[in-house]
């Protein structure tokens, strides 16, 4: 079967993942995270000075800007802001940085379909190489159903989405492997899949939704072994000096 | 969050190497930095890095109705807001003094310049016209934004295509890019912005500052040409007072300058088009 | 989840956050107490496993069974005990404010100074580059800083920086810098003389006898982040030349 | 044991402490306002509540109420899409419902509740925007729907989703003709089959929303005001009448695993059907 891009054979391929870390020089930490022809880079200034309106006296504040492509920020990138911060918020350890803001901008840079799940990505690279204080990393996909052929195809271009019957965003950490209930922890390590951020429109029935949840889950863990990859990468250029 | 002020040290060092004949990144008084330009596969989206300096430009299109006024002009927008990805001094919501220079002096330099031909995006008069539209995304600010932002602007403009349509009688067609190749859009001249600062009472002038030059200079003007060797736009906002042959000094520098990155462009766009 | 094995000490062992010590490796060689030291980088959690909070190679020093994470970021967090280059933004009657690099301006004693007293004390004005050594830092209050060795009372160097040029570098390089043994440090000092000093917050002042000559090694420092030795050797090497 | 130096009243601890005075509820199984960790609050519908709208209804779940108006206006379409009307919500959260919003331009979650609600009634396709066409390239319908809330009690995703719906099951329009240039909307004091029509609607979603704490891992069924401050994230799904969904969402919080996805599906199913038994008596 060929997708639409004409690049992959299989519906649940990714398109080739690319990153860049640490390329912009004002600020604190930055990454590009790009699926294909989807391009997104975000850029964090932090812990920093913040807004007296803003601050928080236990914690760090986060902020979350979402830049459109085209056009000025609307409504839609004002919920992917929310989506973005409410997801971060249980990640970042924010209470080792009282009263200071974290700012997170997130600017797309090329756009061919699952853009979200995209910027989900450029952003936690980006928190990586400004060495905020994490829980753990996550790992983003989407997927949709075809209204035609009713399969589900993996990280869809412009073109696939424009067919979608649904769409799925979905977020795992690098934990979510948990085991069912800690009771029952010899008996079975029966690993379920746990849902960080989830994002679920148009029409679909329980069954595609937990199936969507599945692929996607496997499909995360080679995002995750990515940005391992990545991180690895930087930090062995720079200590090839004293190790070499 | 406010710039913080260079140490006197660092501004003290900064005038007294370029008395001496020294940049702080090592170029010549009249040399740009690194230019390079990024396309994507679509087209129209151009990343332009000057040195530390970058900006992103996307060109799109859509079709509108025209004033009742112009019923054959098309229209040319462009959209400057400053992000604070390039400096955590640009708030969201908030204009800067320096996004309204910055987005005055684009608009000066390529609309009013009639860098584009409007009349050339009408498709039926009165009834149906192109609408073109360049976001400028600042993504690091080292300085200089307005004339990494014009060649970016222009480079994305040049670089872009748009539809193809066909007009029978009434009824307009828009054909898709798998239907039929787009087309490019006619532009008139290409302006080029050459930006000059100002040190040591105007005794002193360089070429493309960068943000530390900028936070010491005394002054800076911005000439605005193309390789015609005609003037578009001439910005002196403040600063320093200058002598006209100074004024003329500079213009005769950037006729050179303009002429390096016009070729520059060209190349560029060459050869991503041998790559399609 | 990933979980890390300590026995290749040889090869870097990378964490990213989430990522958890394994217990049997915590307690390996902890033979006198069960104690554990944790250091930047690495956190309990509320499941009470050891998790790494940064992405950064895991060390382990046998001493003391101590553990950190060694990452690399821009932004300064003072900790005390650390020399810094700040720049006076402001002052009262007091203190100093002094610009470090961290979320909030850090305050300097205006008696922080060797042999300072009310009627005699150094007179720094705002722009001032000043080194400076972090005397209190904790995450709920302004870092403190002051301007002698706290056993001695001896200025040690800190002090006003004058002259010359200052740069901003990533905190891991700048702790690289402090290496006596640094590659790109030594290989400067053979073609060049100059003075500089190295703030763990990411600044580095230099100095030397002309503007060309600061600013190669200026340049010369920023370049060598990302490189080997080699082409680190080269790096300097084509830079001297070009003088 | 010592006697502590000093006691709270209960107001006072929950002031004080609200998250640990909400957890001694919650691991008890009950809740502050008396209601079980599953049970939706007492939900309301009143159909057609303003007259000079073309649609309307207010809904009221527990203290919070949204009150939702149609109006259908002609408007030119747009050039790519001649035969389309248009469809916009807009969910209001004024200073009037709540003194934790501000007077001035929409909040976050203002423009994320409407975001949201429109991608709801866009990506399941509740409406085929070619039913508002008057005349192809000339005029056709656009219908603001506007939910504004009065009071503000906590979930108001469901709430609004509720009220748009009913308003939309309630719109009626006059019948317009296009004669060279004018529309003529048939007049006549009362509306009537003949002279109005009413929407076609492919289906009705409704949503149920859920509140998560990563402390305790509890999931709370239709979260109030103070329930949803002190809580970690949300889940929201929205079915139609057939059990199809048309939207899930999970927002904030720590990981949440299959099986808590599974049981808020199955409660929002059970939810759904009753908040449409109440929608479709009244």
């Amino acid at each position: 079967m060929s997708r639409l891009d004409r690049t992959r054979t299989s519906a649940h391929q990714l398109r080739p993942f690319f990153s860049s870390q640490n390329l912009l020089n004002r600020a604190d930490g930055s990454a590009q995270f790009d699926f294909g022809e989807s391009s997104v880079m975000c850029s964090v200034i932090g812990p920093a000075e913040v807004k007296l309106r803003d601050e928080k006296l236990d914690k760090a504040t986060l902020e979350v800007v979402v830049r459109p492509l085209v056009g000025l920020p609307g409504i839609k990138d004002k919920a992917r802001e929310q989506a973005i911060r409410e997801t971060l918020e249980p990640l970042v350890l924010s209470g080792l940085h009282p009263r200071t803001g974290i700012q997170i901008v997130v600017q797309t840079m090329k756009d061919d379909g699952s853009i979200l799940a995209t910027a989900f990505n450029a952003t936690i690279l980006a928190l990586l190489d400004a060495g905020i204080p994490l829980k753990s990393i996550l790992g983003a996909v989407t997927c949709i159903v075809d209204s035609e052929t009713n399969q589900i195809l993996l990280d869809p271009t412009t073109q696939e989405l424009a067919n979608a019957k649904s769409t799925h965003t979905f977020v795992f950490d690098n934990k979510s492997s948990i085991t069912s209930s800690p009771e029952n922890k010899d008996q079975e390590e029966a690993v379920e899949v746990a849902t960080l951020y989830s994002d679920s429109t148009g029409l679909f029935s329980e069954e595609e939704y937990f199936e969507c949840a599945q692929i996607c889950y496997k499909a995360v863990q080679a995002v995750h072994g990515f940005i391992r990859t990545a991180v690895q990468k930087k930090l062995e250029k720079e200590q090839q000096q004293i190790h070499s | 969050m406010r710039d913080a002020d260079p140490s006197t040290n660092e501004r003290e060092f900064l005038l007294a190497a370029l008395k001496d004949g020294a940049r702080i990144d090592g170029r010549k008084f009249y040399d740009f930095r690194t230019l390079r330009l990024t396309f994507g596969a679509e087209y129209g989206a151009v990343e332009v890095q000057l040195g530390n300096t970058r900006v992103l430009a996307k060109v799109s299109c859509e079709v509108i109705r025209p004033y009742t006024d112009k019923p054959t002009e098309g229209f040319l927008m462009f959209n400057t807001e400053l992000s604070p990805m390039a400096s955590a001094a640009f708030e969201v919501g908030r204009q800067t003094d320096e996004e309204v220079l910055v987005s005055r002096l684009i608009e000066k330099a390529m609309r009013r310049s009639r860098a584009l031909d409007t009349e050339g995006l009408c498709i039926v008069a009165g009834e149906k016209v192109w609408s073109i539209r360049v976001d400028i995304h600042f993504l690091d600010h080292d300085g200089n934004l307005v004339d990494a932002a014009c060649i970016a602007a222009i480079t994305a403009l040049l670089h872009f295509r748009r539809p193809d349509v066909t007009v029978v009688g009434e009824d307009v067609t828009i054909h898709t890019l798998e239907q039929r190749n787009p087309v490019p859009l006619s532009i008139h001249h290409i302006p080029i912005c050459t930006t000059f600062a100002f040190f040591n009472n105007g005794e002193r002038m360089i070429v493309d500052p960068t943000f530390l030059e900028e936070q010491v200079k005394e002054g800076d003007m911005t000439v605005t040409l193309n390789v015609h060797k005609e003037v578009c736009a001439l910005s002196k906002a403040g600063g320093i007072p200058m002598e006209i042959d100074q004024i003329l000094q500079c213009t005769k520098i950037a006729v050179v300058k303009v002429a390096e990155i016009t070729a520059q462009i060209q190349a560029a766009l060459e050869a991503d088009a041998k790559k399609r | 989840m990933a979980s890390i094995t300590t026995e290749e000490e040889s090869k870097l062992l990378i964490v990213l956050p989430g990522d958890q010590l394994p217990e049997s490796g915590l307690m390996e060689d902890s033979s006198a107490a069960h104690r554990l030291t944790l250091g930047p980088g690495l956190a309990p959690m509320d499941d009470d496993s050891i998790t790494a909070v940064k992405a950064g190679i895991l060390k382990h020093n046998a001493v003391g069974n101590r553990w950190w994470v060694e990452s690399n970021q821009r932004r300064y967090v003072a900790a005390q005990g650390e020399s810094i280059i700040g720049v006076v933004t402001g002052k009262s009657a007091e203190h100093y404010k002094v610009d470090i690099g961290a979320s909030q301006p850090a305050l300097l004693g205006v008696l922080a100074f060797e042999g300072a007293t009310k009627r005699n004390k150094p007179n720094h004005n705002i722009g001032d580059l000043l080194y400076c050594r972090v005397s209190m830092a904790n995450k709920d209050m302004e870092a403190e800083l002051e301007c002698m060795n706290p056993t001695t009372g001896k200025a040690d160097g800190y002090g006003e920086l004058k002259g010359g040029f200052v740069i901003k570098i990533s905190l891991g390089l700048a702790r690289r810098l402090l290496d006596p043994k640094n590659l790109v440090l030594r290989l400067l000092g053979q073609h060049i003389p100059f003075e500089m000093a190295v703030g763990t917050n990411g600044k580095v002042w230099v100095n030397s006898a002309s503007a060309q000559h600061t600013i190669l090694i200026c340049n010369a420092i920023r370049n060598s982040e990302y490189l080997n030795s080699a082409e680190c050797g080269a790096m300097v090497k084509s830079l001297v030349e070009k003088m | 044991m010592a006697t502590p130096a000093f006691t709270f009243t209960p107001s006072t601890f929950q002031k004080l402490h609200p998250a640990e005075f909400f957890r001694r509820f919650t691991t008890e199984g009950v809740r502050p306002d008396g209601r079980l960790l599953d049970a939706f609050r007492p939900t309301t519908v009143h159909h057609g509540v303003i007259s000079t709208a073309n649609g309307s209804a207010m809904v009221r779940i527990g203290g919070t109420t949204v009150v939702c108006g149609v109006k259908a206006e002609v408007a030119e379409p747009k050039l790519d899409a001649p035969d389309q009307g248009y469809l916009v919500p807009n969910v209001e959260l004024s200073p009037m419902c709540s003194s934790k919003f501000r007077p001035g331009p929409p909040s976050e979650q203002a423009q994320a509740v409407s975001e949201a609600i429109n991608r709801v009634l866009k990506e399941s396709k509740v409406l085929d925007l070619k039913d508002l066409c008057i005349e192809e390239g000339k005029a056709v319908w656009v219908l603001y729907v506007d939910a504004v809330c009065v009071a503000y009690d906590g979930n108001i995703f469901d709430a609004a989703l509720a009220a748009i719906m009913a308003a939309l099951k309630n719109v009626r329009i006059r019948k317009p003709t296009y004669q060279e240039g004018t529309i003529k909307v048939s007049g006549g004091s009362t509306a009537t089959d003949e002279n109005s029509f009413t929407l076609n609607l492919a289906r009705t979603p409704l949503s149920a929303t859920f509140a998560i704490f990563d402390t305790t891992l509890t999931i709370l069924a239709d979260p109030n005001v103070t329930e949803e401050t002190i809580s970690d994230g949300q889940i929201s799904i929205a079915l139609d009448e057939t059990g199809q969904l048309c939207g899930v969402t999970k927002i904030g919080a720590s990981s949440c695993s299959q099986s808590v996805m599974r049981d808020c599906v199955q409660s929002a199913k059970k939810r759904t059907q009753q908040l449409r038994d109440i929608m479709n008596q009244q």
